[in-house]
């Protein structure tokens, strides 16, 4: 009994041993293959499996709908990273073996792993998208060419939410001398609103105050107290994973109003909501694209991926947030694939020509309409200098069972934002002997 | 030995009958390599031999506490009262009558003396004041344990603590005990006072007890029959005032040779030969 | 027989008291580090090199230092993660603010940093022991990576809290590929192997075991608890502290203080555990074994799902990961509870009697 | 049978320990009060008394594991208050224990080389790179552990993990490992507990041995009344914690106090 | 000072939700030396089961409750089974692992059977300040949280009378000085840790309906298991009574130093606060509040 046993544990090492050594390839010949970097397990799994259930759906949709892109059939493999910066590594070197052209294009939904990959994908010419997150400076493409924070960035979001509650005060000139408090996770990502905040306190005139909520935030009471002290007219919560129901719930606890608390995007999903129950109700977040059923893209994925292909992930979260914002991720890819294609031909393109296609993105109105995506998501142009494209918010409110729509598609302090971007990535490049330019297309 | 004195040739079967049993640890060390051994009913039996004889192993071996300790009875039987016990669980063999007493007394140290006394009755589903009777008979027994029935049992002293651990056998309302080196680490006259009280248990209860014991000598003052285990086997057996006047036993278990006890100073050394491994 | 001692004689104490006695073991030792030296990086492929070769090395040296700790210190530690920060923080400080220094220098203080904090830490093992120490490590893991987000000056102002590891250059020399980083790990991890090796076999070792075996009769033969527990910290902290320099500069490349989380320190104690407490090879083993295990079955479920036409959503397979990754760890300890390296020792013994059973 | 030498007063020197006066208390039980006694150079001294007697609280005082409220002890000229472990290893005082304190993790030849430690110097890198002094300084060692091991003739033994001995060779290696420190003092908590008489012969043989060949003093705490009425020069008696008898084996087995406590009558 | 009062109320009442997970450990770590990590996981568990099965049948509460708690049973007797007997007499460090491995197991089973989406968990009690109190005093004190002090303390109670006035409770402390004994004395050592730790999947239970209930069921609950260990160290790892008082001193000590204290040095101090109070505290009584002293015999 004891022997077999050592001997089957044995057996199980040299299997192990042995099956890493030939990880088989799960991508078919002749299509576009995208890695992608995933989680679903852990304490973000919930906003991981919302997310990347989104995007597979999408991709799902391409390839039953329209037989690929320009008969260019997608193919994808998921490797879970658990939200952890070294598994995050190992998967983009191991996607990055795969089929002739490799990940094409990598979303690490996830700031330390893409900060982890940022060197990297330089060398193996993979481009990042970072939709939503990640290195904040990264938009200046002069600097980082390969890496793309789509659409907005963490200081468009802080200047679009002053804008917002500017535009509640009744424009920016009320919000001198208000009091707004960043309630923030402490960490890298918590803390990457605080300098454009405090430059738009000086500007405005109002008074801010920043409280860290220790990781992983599920214990807020001390933190609640003092914003009570404090009374603030604003609380700013830049939340992520259990942190935002926390916050909700304990304001409710303290008896701060939820409706004069906005939450950034990574604290503005159902996920968080439902969490926190009654006490989410009336709560404002930023968000990089509407929640909702309602878009022809969506109907499209219900009625083909899921009822006549049965290749949904999960049912319940189409048309939430997150979902959604997974949805448009891989519209991106997709599209920037076809732009690209335009340019290099119909056929499975590499990591250097998709980079091209990312770049010379153009998503106009009509062309978000042509495609399904309505007003889900604001009109979108990148160029080597703007690797962003958008810089838009838009704000939701919670009305107990769903996200709806609380302001336009809005854009905060661009001209300041922009400034900072250029200095930081400025100091980046010289810090790294980077010489600042476009990339040949 | 006579066959008159090998109690198991008498007219009733053994209480406690071992045939032949084989011990492995770990799959790999054997350290019973063919024991038997009998205890009548109403009998103290003796268990003599040096450490690591198997003595303990024996006894663990009947009440089934070797499993946790990943040993195994391997060969041969174990019967009491006619019923294979090899494969009861301990509990189950406490419900029948047979309970033991570990080496080292371990008592609940965090328990006080009086619980410790009660969870030897864990087994019965005996009534409150039938157990409130039986606890005040172990304290006829034990009268010291009465004075200190509130404290805890880490800090009584080592004869406290092995009265303890036999009363609280007792309350198993047993009739076989099996007692494992009840004199380790007590001194002389406490042994003497463990020993008295086995004995009166034995006369007025009619407990049954093999007890393992290298005190050699006490050991044969108040067993009736004795066994001598050396290296996983029993070398020699026979009534106890037999053992006590065989030479060889004088010599070897209780120092004493025919001139009178040998002093220490003059036990001598002989070398042997200088071994090669590595 | 393949493995018969018998016929080599050690005549001296030297000869008795060398590093591999047996004849074989030299053998297969000189192989390995052929193999590790050469061959590896002669034909494994980047992906290889990169994402499993180089994080096992580092691991390895991490697990190392917590097995001088644990296994033969006999404290237990949950803080090997802060520790390993401290080293990789502290050699990008001095690589950064030091002018002329040399990477290998960055190295060495990031881990007597790493040192220094760990005794700090270490303190307290004086009054206290077994769990309540583990947990009071829990105080280093949750207080560094707090300090080192809190003080901007550690990551030299940047805002994300990111550092971004400089090149590695050594005498003009610069590893920047997978191969020449793999190789750089490699020798390091050796040498601090060959080290620690010394260490346990020579008065420290033995005093660490005696304290960790029973400390009042370690104290009685004149031993120090105090400094011996110390310097158990002291050198275990070193050797994390290099492993997290190692981690950041040829292995990610930049890190963050919360990714040096509990998550992180439990993997390394796993890999002991796993390879084996108090044995120098068991922390490569155990190394080899965690970082390759959930790779492994990823790659196994994602593919085998493939292979039997499953649908199985990639939700499903993360969770049967963990699931299976909980098992193996529980069905391990009860198979072998001192580790791999048991296994491995079994394994020679019986090939010291093969093809007679006994 | 009592006196070990014809002429005891020439092998046995000068007062090497005194215990002067010493009370100890364990959160107020007291463990030993007022208890004073003098141990020769070269001799053999016993400590017999019940269990709990406080007999392993004396040793315990003696070498600075235990700090007694009140008194003092000399050794060899100098007077404490409060020894404390590493200095009475320092000064000469080795020690084994009731319930054998090997490192069970450890072989046979580390638990005897670890005797060594405070006669070796090696720093930590040079026993890192185990070269040249560090290198010299294990194999001198190394040599005077396998003199000890031969003594104590457990050579067979030497690489196996202590944890796997029989008992009676574990109580061998222990004395192995205080011997090593070449000890002036030899403090021995029962050394012959749970022996047989043949182990107890041996362990007699190796104490006197050591006694003679390295003039070694030895205090002993010992159940066994032959052995220690045969190889003790001068035995203390404590009951709860108090002396109730002091003299050569001849005159403390003729004390009433000491029958009436301990001995018993039918002994 | 009416503040201060109110930092101090509320940490206290944070303190006992603390308790309430760390009860779980004491109670294993008491009866089978165990130091169980995968007390968080079992939390965490208990809710999503609780949870899922609401979902699922549309039960209400009472109903519900049962069947989740004989899932936990049922979960506790399995882990003694399958993880813990085949580890008896292992060194505390290997069963301490062998519950890190089962927290994984754990964790990974629960979602694979409810999946990863967060949940609410509605007690249907409302978690909004105490009137009475905001009216007269102007001091928030939670409702909830009161309410959960309550369940804490009749929790205890219970546990307090099973451990030391019943027959069981007896044994339960007897099997965790010394198994062996307990074993030859016919305590079924089997059915008592399955006992254990079915008890300890019932504290789960409660603890994984609080902190649900607060937090919303998702995969962050495993994480108060961290909030529960200083506690663990300061109360001592088997004094049920330690738990409590362990809980309140932390919950109040870390809110009033993350609320006086924090700002002065950048805040978020709450996350080791009370790990390095932990360790001070343990400085000067190495064995915690209630923890046995250990008497070192040699």
């Amino acid at each position: 009994m004891k022997t077999w046993m050592r001997i089957l544990a044995g057996a199980t090492a040299l299997v192990i041993g042995a099956g890493a050594v030939a990880p088989v390839a799960a991508q078919q010949p002749n299509t576009q293959f995208i890695g992608i970097t995933g989680y679903r397990v852990g304490p973000y799994g919930a906003n991981g499996a919302a997310f990347f259930g989104g995007f597979i759906d999408y991709l799902n949709l391409v390839n039953e709908r329209d037989g690929g892109v320009n008969g260019v059939k997608l193919s994808w493999e998921e490797c879970e990273t658990e939200y952890n910066n070294a598994k995050g590594v190992e998967c983009y070197e191991r996607l990055k073996t795969r089929a002739g052209t490799g990940p094409t294009a990598i979303h690490p939904m996830s700031t330390g792993i893409t900060y982890a990959l940022m060197e990297k994908a330089p060398t193996d010419k993979i481009p990042l998208i970072t939709f939503g997150y990640g290195r904040t400076d990264a938009t200046d493409g002069r600097v980082f060419p390969w890496v793309f924070p789509l659409m907005s960035n963490y200081w468009d979001a802080a200047t679009g939410i002053v804008k917002f509650i500017g535009d509640k005060e009744g424009g920016d000139a009320k919000l001198k001398g208000k009091k707004i408090a960043l309630l923030y996770h402490d960490s890298a990502y918590g803390k990457e609103p605080i300098p454009v905040l405090e430059a738009e306190a000086t500007k405005l005139g109002f008074e801010l105050k920043t409280i860290p909520v220790p990781h992983p935030g599920n214990e807020q009471q001390s933190q609640w107290l003092q914003i009570r002290q404090y009374k603030p007219d604003w609380v700013i919560l830049w939340g992520w994973g259990v942190m935002t129901a926390t916050a909700l719930q304990t304001a409710q606890k303290t008896g701060y109003p939820r409706e004069k608390m906005v939450g950034n995007w990574w604290a503005g999903s159902e996920i968080d909501t439902v969490a926190a129950g009654p006490a989410a109700t009336g709560y404002y977040a930023a968000s990089l694209n509407l929640a909702g059923k309602s878009y022809p893209v969506t109907k499209d994925v219900e009625s083909i991926v899921y009822k006549k292909a049965n290749k949904g992930s999960k049912a319940e979260l189409v048309g939430t947030v997150l979902w959604n914002r997974g949805v448009a991720a891989a519209m991106f890819t997709v599209e920037a694939v076809r732009t690209a294609q335009a340019k290099f031909g119909k056929k499975p393109l590499t990591g250097e020509q998709v980079r091209w296609g990312i770049e010379n993105l153009d998503l106009n109105a009509a062309k978000l309409k042509s495609l399904g995506f309505d007003t889900m998501l604001p009109p979108l142009k990148l160029s080597c200098e703007d690797h962003g494209g958008s810089g838009q918010v838009r704000f939701q409110q919670w009305d107990g069972k769903e996200w709806k729509s609380a302001s336009d598609w809005m854009k905060g302090d661009t001209v300041l934002v922009r400034k900072m971007i250029e200095e930081s990535a400025a100091k980046y490049a010289t810090e790294k002997g980077i010489k600042a330019g476009c990339l040949p297309g | 030995m006579t066959a008159t004195a090998h109690p198991a040739t008498d007219a009733t079967a053994p209480l406690l009958a071992i045939n032949n049993i084989e011990v492995i640890y770990d799959h790999v060390i054997l350290v019973l390599k063919g024991v038997s051994l009998a205890v009548p009913e109403g009998k103290i039996v003796a268990l003599l031999g040096a450490n690591g004889a198997g003595k303990t192993t024996t006894l663990k071996a009947i009440s089934n506490l070797l499993a946790s300790e990943r040993g195994d009875v391997t060969k041969g039987g174990i019967e009491y009262r006619g019923e294979r016990i090899d494969r009861l669980n301990p509990s189950e063999l406490v419900k029948r009558g047979v309970v033991q007493v570990m080496e080292g007394r371990h008592c609940f140290q965090h328990l006080t003396i009086e619980e410790n006394l009660m969870t030897g009755a864990f087994t019965r589903s005996a009534s409150r004041a039938e157990i409130r009777q039986d606890l005040e008979k172990v304290y006829t027994y034990f009268p010291r344990l009465k004075v200190r029935r509130t404290s805890q049992s880490g800090y009584t002293s080592g004869g406290e603590q092995q009265m303890t651990a036999i009363g609280r056998a007792l309350m198993a309302k047993p009739r076989m005990i099996l007692l494992d080196e009840p004199s380790m680490g007590l001194a002389p006259q406490v042994v003497e006072e463990i020993f008295e009280i086995v004995r009166d248990l034995n006369g007025r209860e009619g407990v049954s007890f093999l007890l393992a014991e290298q005190n050699t000598m006490v050991a044969l003052r108040y067993a009736d029959y004795g066994y001598i285990l050396e290296n996983g086997r029993v070398v020699m057996e026979g009534a106890a005032e037999q053992l006590r006047s065989n030479e060889d036993v004088k010599e070897f278990y209780l120092g004493l040779s025919s001139a009178g006890r040998k002093s220490f100073r003059d036990a001598k050394h002989y070398r042997r030969r200088k071994r090669w491994l590595a | 027989m393949l493995y018969r001692e018998a016929g080599q004689f050690r005549t001296s104490y030297a000869a008795d008291q060398q590093l591999l006695p047996i004849r074989q073991d030299r053998i297969l030792m000189a192989v390995l580090l052929a193999v590790a030296f050469v061959g590896v990086p002669l034909f494994a492929s980047d992906y290889w090199l990169t994402a499993l070769l180089t994080p096992f090395l580092v691991f390895a040296l991490a697990a190392l230092g917590l097995n001088i700790l644990t296994g033969y210190a006999g404290q237990l530690s949950l803080g090997t993660a802060a520790f390993m920060a401290v080293g990789a923080f502290a050699a990008y400080n001095f690589q950064l603010r030091v002018p002329g220094m040399p990477i290998l220098g960055s190295f060495v203080l990031g881990g007597l940093t790493a040192a220094v904090v760990g005794v700090a830490f270490g303190l307290p093992s004086l009054r206290i022991k077994g769990f309540y120490l583990a947990v009071a490590t829990l105080a280093a893991q949750f207080f560094i990576p707090w300090l080192l987000v809190k003080v901007p000056w550690f990551t030299n102002n940047s805002s994300s809290g990111v550092i971004t590891s400089q090149p590695i250059v050594i005498l003009g020399y610069v590893f920047d590929t997978p191969g020449s980083k793999y190789l750089l790990v490699l020798a390091i991890v050796a040498l601090m192997a060959l080290a620690a090796k010394n260490l346990v076999r020579s008065r420290i070792g033995r005093a660490w075991m005696a304290v960790r075996d029973m400390d009042v009769a370690a104290e009685v033969i004149g031993i120090r608890i105090m400094r011996t527990k110390l310097i158990a910290f002291a050198v275990s902290s070193f050797y994390c502290g290099v492993a997290g320099a190692l981690y950041a500069y040829a292995y990610l490349g930049s890190v963050e203080p919360d990714g040096f989380n509990l998550d992180l320190s439990f993997r390394i104690l796993f890999m002991i555990i796993i390879g084996g407490v108090g044995s120098i090879l068991g922390s490569f083993l155990g190394a080899a074994f965690i970082t390759l295990l959930p790779i492994f079955l990823d790659v196994l479920l994602v593919d085998g799902a493939l292979a039997l036409g499953l649908n199985l959503p990639s939700g499903a397979t993360s969770m049967v990961q963990l699931v299976v990754f909980g098992a193996l760890i529980i069905f391990f300890l009860i198979v072998e509870p001192h580790g791999l390296a048991r296994l491995w020792q079994i394994g020679k013994e019986k090939l010291r009697l093969w093809p007679f059973p006994y | 049978m009592s006196a070990r030498d014809p002429e005891p007063g020439r092998r046995i020197g000068d007062t090497l320990l005194q215990v002067q006066h010493i009370s100890l208390a364990f959160g107020g039980v007291k463990a030993l009060t007022d208890i004073s006694f003098d141990v020769r150079e070269h001799e053999i001294r016993a400590i017999i008394g019940p269990n709990g007697a406080g007999k392993s609280s004396m040793l315990n005082c003696i070498n600075g594991v235990y700090s007694p409220q009140q008194g003092e002890i000399r050794f060899s000229g100098s007077t404490f208050r409060k020894m404390d472990p590493h200095k009475a290893a320092t000064m000469g005082i080795a020690r084994t224990f009731q319930n054998i304190a090997l490192f069970k993790g450890m072989s046979v030849l580390d638990n005897i080389m670890t005797g060594r430690n405070l006669k070796m110097r090696s720093n930590l890198l040079a026993q890192a790179l185990y070269i040249g002094p560090n290198r010299q300084e294990e194999l001198a060692h190394r040599e005077k552990v396998e003199q000890i091991i031969d003594f104590l003739q457990i050579e067979s033994v030497r690489k196996t993990p202590v944890g796997r001995l029989p008992y009676g060779v574990q109580k061998r290696v222990e004395l192995g490992r205080a011997l090593a420190a070449e000890p002036r003092l030899l403090l021995l908590d029962e050394p012959m507990a749970g022996m047989n008489i043949e182990e107890k012969q041996d362990m007699c043989r190796f104490i006197l041995d050591v006694n003679d060949e390295f003039g070694t003093t030895i205090v002993l705490i010992e159940h066994d009344m032959g052995v220690v009425m045969d190889i003790s020069d001068r035995v203390v008696v404590l009951d709860y914690g108090k002396k109730i008898g002091d003299g050569t084996p001849a005159e403390v087995r003729a004390n009433q106090a000491v029958i009436d406590a301990y001995l018993g009558v039918s002994h | 000072m009416q503040f201060f009062f109110e930092v101090l109320i509320g940490g206290l009442l944070a303190g006992v939700m603390y308790s309430l997970v760390a009860l779980g450990f004491v109670l294993i770590y008491k009866a089978s030396g165990v130091f169980n990590f995968a007390q968080g996981a079992m939390v965490f568990f208990a809710a999503l089961t609780f949870v899922g099965v609401q979902e699922k049948t549309g039960l209400p509460f009472w109903a519900v409750l049962p069947i989740t708690l004989a899932v936990m049973v049922l979960l506790g007797i399995l882990t003694e089974r399958i993880v813990l007997r085949p580890l008896v007499n292992q060194p505390q460090i290997t069963l301490f692992m062998a519950t890190i491995g089962l927290a994984f197991f754990i964790e990974g089973l629960a979602q694979l059977i409810w999946g990863t989406e967060v949940r609410r968990l509605d007690l249907g009690i409302q978690d909004e300040p105490i009137a009475v109190m905001m009216d007269n005093f102007d001091m928030m004190v939670s409702s909830f949280d009161v309410t959960a002090a309550v369940v804490a303390g009749v929790l205890v109670a219970v546990l307090a009378v099973f451990f030391n006035k019943t027959r069981i409770g007896r044994a339960l402390r007897a099997v965790a000085d010394d198994h062996q004994a307990a074993l030859a004395v016919g305590i079924p050592l089997k059915q008592i840790w399955a006992i254990v730790w079915s008890v300890a999947g019932f504290v789960a239970l409660v603890a994984g309906l609080l902190w649900g209930a607060r937090n919303g069921v998702q995969f962050a609950l495993t994480f108060v298991a961290l909030k529960a260990l200083p506690v663990l160290i300061l109360g001592g790892f088997e004094s049920i009574l330690g738990a409590i008082v362990g809980g309140l001193i932390i919950g109040a000590a870390e809110k009033l130093a993350e609320v006086y204290l924090g700002p002065m040095v950048g805040g978020g101090i709450e996350g080791w606060f009370a790990y390095m109070l932990a360790l001070l505290f343990l400085l000067v009584r190495p064995e915690g509040l209630f923890g046995e002293r250990r008497i070192d015999r040699v």
